[in-house]
């Protein structure tokens, strides 16, 4: 018989290194059109981190995605990075980014202020223009003050930054300290279905909603959060390294190292939560590792409300829950009193 | 891999030749869905491979006298898009759409499936419930051998090296016979059988007649329960009686503990397995009748 | 019921191809290289502000033509191919290693061992361990030796004939056992336990005093390999400045090119890391691997050299998750308060340490929750096993950890007859919070997160 | 080495390989079509999948060889100089690929599937799929690629999904 059961798993996940240094360092160079080029130490490993920096950059510099070209990933070219891990990219490498931007920023408005009849500081730079603050009707085509900075000023507008996130170290005895600059928080809710005489779980249905600061592309976002939970399905249901023994992996191939293909994933829905970091980029965080760390708990505790046993060993596979099915049954029959 | 001589006859009298030229260091290879993989991985080269992927023959669905012929060389793919299967052995189609995944199916043959003769072979159970025969060509002739005699171990049949299986016959007298086929895998997707089942059966009047059943991954080779067909042959159809079956299959296979899943739990499978498949083939005897 | 006509036609359709390519066999055309001239940009890539755009990719464009070019489908002149011997033993002690005979065989150009590697260790906390195992093996996975031929198939062919002679170790596979004063121990050190990591909060023993029950229960996690659909993979090219460029699905190249410096005993900047793109990383990209090793195959036979992991290697031999025994212990006032937790983490750490130190630090600060707790305890090892190591995998412990303190939530929930979704709103973390290491959360969503993820499931209108 | 004439991406080819030399070998290494990926190398991951002769295949599984007279398509030969192809649109509109690998499989087992000019249900997306193993996305937005394309290209609908409680 198919029983269904409905899951909830709740975490907080750290931005960045624990306590450790994991700075990030950029350069963004405008060109003389107003495009400009970025240069990060990072790699990208398939999350979109290279569209999301690039969106960073050209927030800061109020020029669109499209005007940004990244180059990254080779140490002879690119600056610094700590690199694609610990969910730090949008938080740390655009930090350095978004501070890049305001140097190279910085001599755009420097050369732009005299020729709009105002102070740097009253400048800011949105839809390609430099322009007044509050009086919008000032303003010159980016793509002009750049041209003035390289050509006439003899003053590119390159800009370099850094950025490693504020922590306190613990304290060895008792841990306490501020081991990460920010956190994330997100909630998962798993339907499952479990067949009773086989064990088999089929997840169905999942609701995320995450915290990930400003979204800075809510279509990445989705995406790392889909894919998060794919392989946290795999952790909850299916994935495990076995060894015979005497150590040797008996499953080294993707026939018996069962991961989820398209026929195991639910139907999902993203909620991603409003939020603020005011240490981010534009109040962003980070996404990547979070979006795995809910599922098993939300799939297991599903399980749990579908037939009423706990799996307390990873994966749950089919005959983990039949088994402790099975167990329950006997049990349950064991306290029935006899007289009755 | 290991090189190899390779060649690529055009018609089956000169595959035939071939093997027998190079008997025994000689292999065949199809669809190759398995026996690359086996190559990629083998320590010594077969010697030559001779690719029947080309022969025409080898391929095709028609209704003959004895029956419902299938060529061995006849993609899993094939089989699913075939009206006279979907006609005749739809529980084959469900049998086909089990095996790997649609690149699997375009490459894979049923040939080859019987002839790799892995336990958990998803084409095995429906065929031996249907008692098909298959037909094979060698030096010295043609010969008909039962799906029992045929497969011998893992990855064991009585195929000799000098031997090409032709065909696959589904006797005549079992088309449209109501049959069922279940499988049990890890995953959803692309997944091995940790058991399959077929069950055929005639329902006469309110009682089980010719019924067979048989299991996949639960000893050396597919096997049929014997047992538990004769329990309910001729008898009473009730659920009960279904369930009893279904004990009694548990009791004659012989499935191995391994990484994939224990003994025990196979066993689980194979009742649940059984008595479904019997539940279904039962329901599509309703349904036609 | 031969098909003459059929056969004939294919025949000729082979001849006349053969024919037209006749024409085309002597000059070699090059490929053609399918992509539309003129692709416009989606809006969201054009729009100000850049901002919370759903801007597309514009290597998401490569990817979907084929045109992105992983290190696997990079060649260059000359390029021949390495191949890496795995152990195949868990725990032994390598008594002798003779690479004549795969010398000897067809294509190979040149063999590396451990003991030609300059330093022969790295590692992100400890340099624990070996590129090429030289002394004792560790893991059956462990590479011992490595080979460059001119074809893949050569290389692997002369992997089979390297002999090894080894003398077994006792194999510690199971972390609880590791940790026992008398288990053998893996790296000579004191103890098997490599790293620890503590955090106290308040007073637990009170706050169980406190509750009015006692929850306890035991979870355990498995091994988990990341299984990047693209394998590890590197080309190495020394050049006459003595400098090498290595190619590499490397996922942080400026840590790496710092270890590979070392490793070669070059400096810093003697060494050109470029990763392209990462076929899929999820952490387990995150170590040198094999790049040090084709660097010196690279120098000794003064071509590029490209090893690309197989699927096994990519199993066998890089990092994994973690398997975690997490001990839950926790004190509950009847109406669903957590008055205090007490939680012991046992973090097999595989044969070498890679990033498990990092991965038991996070586990620790996160194993509590996203709740308030007063009273807290967590005491957390890693531990040194003869398994393929663990390393770096999205969530460095915290998938472990939140399905032992989310599972042991629900537990407590359907004793106290709370409704689950009420005892984690009742406990979560609030905007001022101090987490279990002190530190003052701000921008805390836990509640909002909560409430959209079942608001968005129909949570309370669910009906089995 | 077997000379074998076949038909790439619409170009008449003669190759000449080691017999044992896999379709997917000859395309990376003799014909530098690089986009099939070799991720398992034993028809497990589908990154190599490719279509002869309309039918989808994983070019690890069969041999150069076995392939000879027949026209095989790969990613490459999808797209022309003139037309951006559908699904490659598609999926690069919802960023349907992250890391990419599986990518040109993927999308060639769309092509295949969306060639057979059935009614599909996304279920049946779902299993056509099923043998293109992904690990970045879970499926997700690349099956949202799959309905885009399968719209734009018929001009037909995918049946919606049932929606959920109320």
């Amino acid at each position: 018989m198919i029983r269904r059961g409905k899951g909830v798993g709740c975490m907080w996940y750290p931005i960045g290194f624990t306590v450790a240094a994991n700075p990030s360092a950029a350069t963004v160079k405008v060109n003389e059109d107003g495009t400009a080029t970025l240069l990060t130490g990072t790699v990208e490993t398939g999350q979109g981190s290279l569209t999301v920096l690039a969106q960073i950059a050209a927030e800061e510099l109020g020029v669109s995605t499209d005007d940004i070209h990244v180059v990254s990933a080779d140490t002879d070219t690119t600056p610094m990075d700590t690199g694609a891990i610990a969910s730090r990219t949008t938080y740390v490498t655009g930090n350095a980014i978004k501070l890049a931007a305001e140097n190279a920023k910085k001599i755009l408005f420097e050369v732009a202020a005299p020729l709009l009849d105002v102070q740097p500081n009253q400048l800011e730079a949105v839809d390609r223009k430099i322009q007044v603050q509050y009086f919008p009707q000032r303003c010159l085509p980016i793509a002009d003050v750049a041209l003035q900075a390289q050509f006439v000023m003899g003053r590119p507008p390159i800009g370099s930054a850094s950025y490693n996130p504020p922590t306190v170290g613990m304290d060895p005895e008792t841990g306490q300290g501020k081991p990460f600059s920010t956190y994330v928080y997100a909630t998962q809710c798993a339907e499952v279905e479990v067949d009773d005489e086989t064990g088999e779980v089929d997840v169905i249905y999942m609701s995320a909603a995450h915290d990930c600061g400003t979204a800075i592309n809510p279509m990445l976002v989705e995406g790392q959060i889909e894919g998060g939970i794919s392989m946290g399905i795999g952790f909850a249901l299916q994935e495990e390294m076995l060894f015979d023994d005497k150590g040797r992996q008996l499953n080294p191939n993707l026939t018996n190292y069962i991961m989820p293909t398209s026929l195991d994933m639910p139907e999902i829905d993203v909620d991603i939560v409003e939020n603020f970091d005011p240490t981010g980029p534009f109040g962003a965080k980070g996404v990547g590792e979070p979006t795995a760390v809910p599922t098993a708990a939300a799939i297991c505790n599903a399980i749990f409300d579908a037939v009423g046993v706990r799996i307390t060993s990873l994966p749950a596979t089919a005959e983990k829950v039949l088994r402790a099915i099975k167990e329950k049954n006997n049990s349950e029959q064991k306290f029935i009193p006899a007289a009755e | 891999m290991k090189p190899f001589d390779f060649i690529q006859p055009t018609t089956i009298d000169a595959a035939i030749l071939a093997l027998a030229e190079h008997n025994p260091n000689v292999r065949i290879l199809n669809g190759g869905t398995d026996y690359l993989v086996e190559l990629k991985h083998a320590a010594q080269s077969p010697g030559v491979v001779v690719d029947v992927s080309r022969l025409q023959d080898l391929r095709g669905i028609e209704i003959i006298d004895a029956g419902l012929r299938i060529g061995a060389g006849t993609t899993h793919t094939e089989i699913m898009a075939d009206p006279l299967v979907k006609e005749y052995v739809p529980a084959m189609i469900d049998a086909a759409h089990t095996v790997g995944a649609v690149q699997t199916r375009n490459l894979g043959t049923l040939g080859g499936n019987l002839v790799t003769c892995v336990p958990s072979m998803d084409s095995g159970p429906t065929l031996l419930a249907l008692d098909a025969k298959v037909i094979i060509l060698g030096s010295k002739g043609t010969r008909q051998s039962s799906l029992t005699d045929f497969f011998i171990g893992p990855r064991r049949t009585s195929l000799e090296p000098d031997e090409l299986l032709l065909e696959i016959i589904i006797p005549k007298e079992n088309l449209g016979k109501p049959a069922s086929f279940i499988k049990f895998g890890l995953r959803k997707g692309q997944a091995l059988a940790l058991v399959n089942a077929a069950s055929a059966l005639w329902v006469e009047g309110n009682k089980f007649k010719d019924v067979r059943i048989a299991l996949g991954a639960v000893a050396p080779v597919v096997m049929r329960a014997t047992k538990a067909e004769a329990l309910l042959e001729g008898r009473v159809i009730s659920e009960d009686l279904v369930q009893e079956a279904a004990k009694i299959a548990v009791g004659e296979a012989k499935p191995i503990d391994d990484f994939r899943a224990s003994k025990e739990y196979r066993n689980d499978l194979i009742e649940v397995g059984t008595r479904r498949t019997l539940q279904a083939a039962l329901t599509a005897s309703n349904i036609k009748n | 019921m031969v098909d003459e006509v059929k056969v004939a036609e294919k025949t000729e359709k082979l001849e006349s191809l053969r024919k037209i390519d006749d024409n085309l066999r002597l000059p070699s055309v090059p490929e053609r290289i399918a992509f539309p001239k003129e692709i416009g940009v989606s809006a969201a890539r054009m729009q100000t502000p850049a901002v919370g755009q759903r801007a597309t990719r514009p290597d998401g464009r490569m990817h979907g033509l084929g045109q992105t070019k992983y290190i696997d489908d990079m060649f260059f002149p000359g390029m021949i191919h390495a191949k890496i011997k795995r152990a195949g033993i868990a725990h032994a002690k390598i008594k002798s290693i003779d690479v004549s005979e795969a010398e000897k065989m067809p294509g190979v150009m040149a063999t590396l061992i451990g003991s030609e590697i300059p330093v022969n260790s790295f590692g992100p906390s400890l340099q624990d361990q070996p590129l090429l195992a030289d002394d004792v093996v560790r893991h059956a996975g462990d590479g011992v030796a490595a080979v460059a031929a001119v074809t893949e198939q050569q290389a692997l062919d002369a992997l089979d004939k390297i002999k090894i002679e080894y003398e077994e170790l006792p194999n510690v596979f199971d972390p609880v056992e590791a940790m026992k004063e008398n288990a053998y121990k893996i790296h000579n050190n004191e103890s098997n336990v490599y790293a620890t990591k503590t955090i106290m909060k308040g007073d637990v023993e009170k706050g169980f005093a406190d509750s009015n029950f006692i929850f306890e229960r035991t979870f355990t996690t498995q091994m988990v390999e990341h299984v990047p659909m693209e394998p590890h993979a590197s080309i190495g090219q020394w050049d006459a400045n003595g400098r090498v460029t290595l190619h590499s699905s490397l996922g942080r190249i400026t840590l790496g090119r710092a270890d590979i410096a070392r490793t070669l005993e070059l400096p810093i900047n003697r060494v050109r890391v470029i990763a392209t793109i990462v076929g899929g990383n999820f952490g387990g990209k995150n170590e040198i691997t094999t790049e040090p090793i084709i660097a010196l195959l690279s120098k000794k036979t003064g071509r590029p050299v490209k090893c690309v992991f197989t699927r096994e290697d990519e199993f066998i031999s890089s990092t994994t998750r973690h398997p975690f025994v997490m001990e839950y212990k926790t004190g509950m006032s009847k109406e669903g308060k957590i008055m205090a937790r007490k939680v012991r983490l046992i973090c097999d750490g595989g044969a070498y340490c890679s990033w498990s130190e990092t991965t038991l630090g996070k586990a620790c600060i996160l194993s509590a929750g996203p709740y308030n707790i007063e009273n807290l305890h967590v005491d957390a090892y890693a531990v040194y096993t003869t398994k393929t190591m663990t390393g770096a995998m999205r969530g460095f412990g915290a998938p472990q950890v939140c399905f032992a303190y989310e599972s042991h939530m629900d537990d407590m929930a359907a004793e106290l007859g709370i409704e689950p979704l009420e005892i984690r709103l009742q406990n979560a973390f609030n905007e001022g919070s101090a987490s279990p290491t002190g530190q003052v959360l701000e921008a805390v969503v836990v509640r909002d997160s909560l409430e959209m993820a079942t608001e968005r499931f129909g949570w309370k209108e669910w009906q089995r | 080495m077997t000379d074998i004439a076949l038909i790439v991406n619409g170009e008449n080819k003669t190759v000449s390989v080691p017999p044992e030399t896999t379709l997917l070998k000859m395309l990376r290494e003799n014909l530098n079509y690089t986009g099939s990926k070799l991720g398992c190398d034993v028809g497990d991951c589908g990154a190599c999948t490719v279509l002869v002769d309309g039918l989808a295949v994983n070019a690890c599984l069969i041999l150069a060889a076995q392939a000879e007279g027949k026209e095989v398509l790969t990613i490459e030969g999808l797209s022309t100089l003139e037309k951006y192809h559908p699904i490659q649109k598609a999926f690069e509109d919802v960023a349907a690929l992250q890391c990419g690998f599986c990518g040109p499989g993927m999308i060639m087992a769309t092509k295949a599937l969306i060639d057979q000019d059935q009614d599909l249900t996304k279920q049946e997306i779902k299993d056509a799929l099923s043998g293109n193993l992904c690990r970045c996305t879970g499926y997700t937005k690349i099956i949202e690629g799959v309905v885009d394309a399968y719209q734009e290209i018929t001009g037909k609908k995918i049946p919606a999904t049932k929606p959920r409680v109320a």
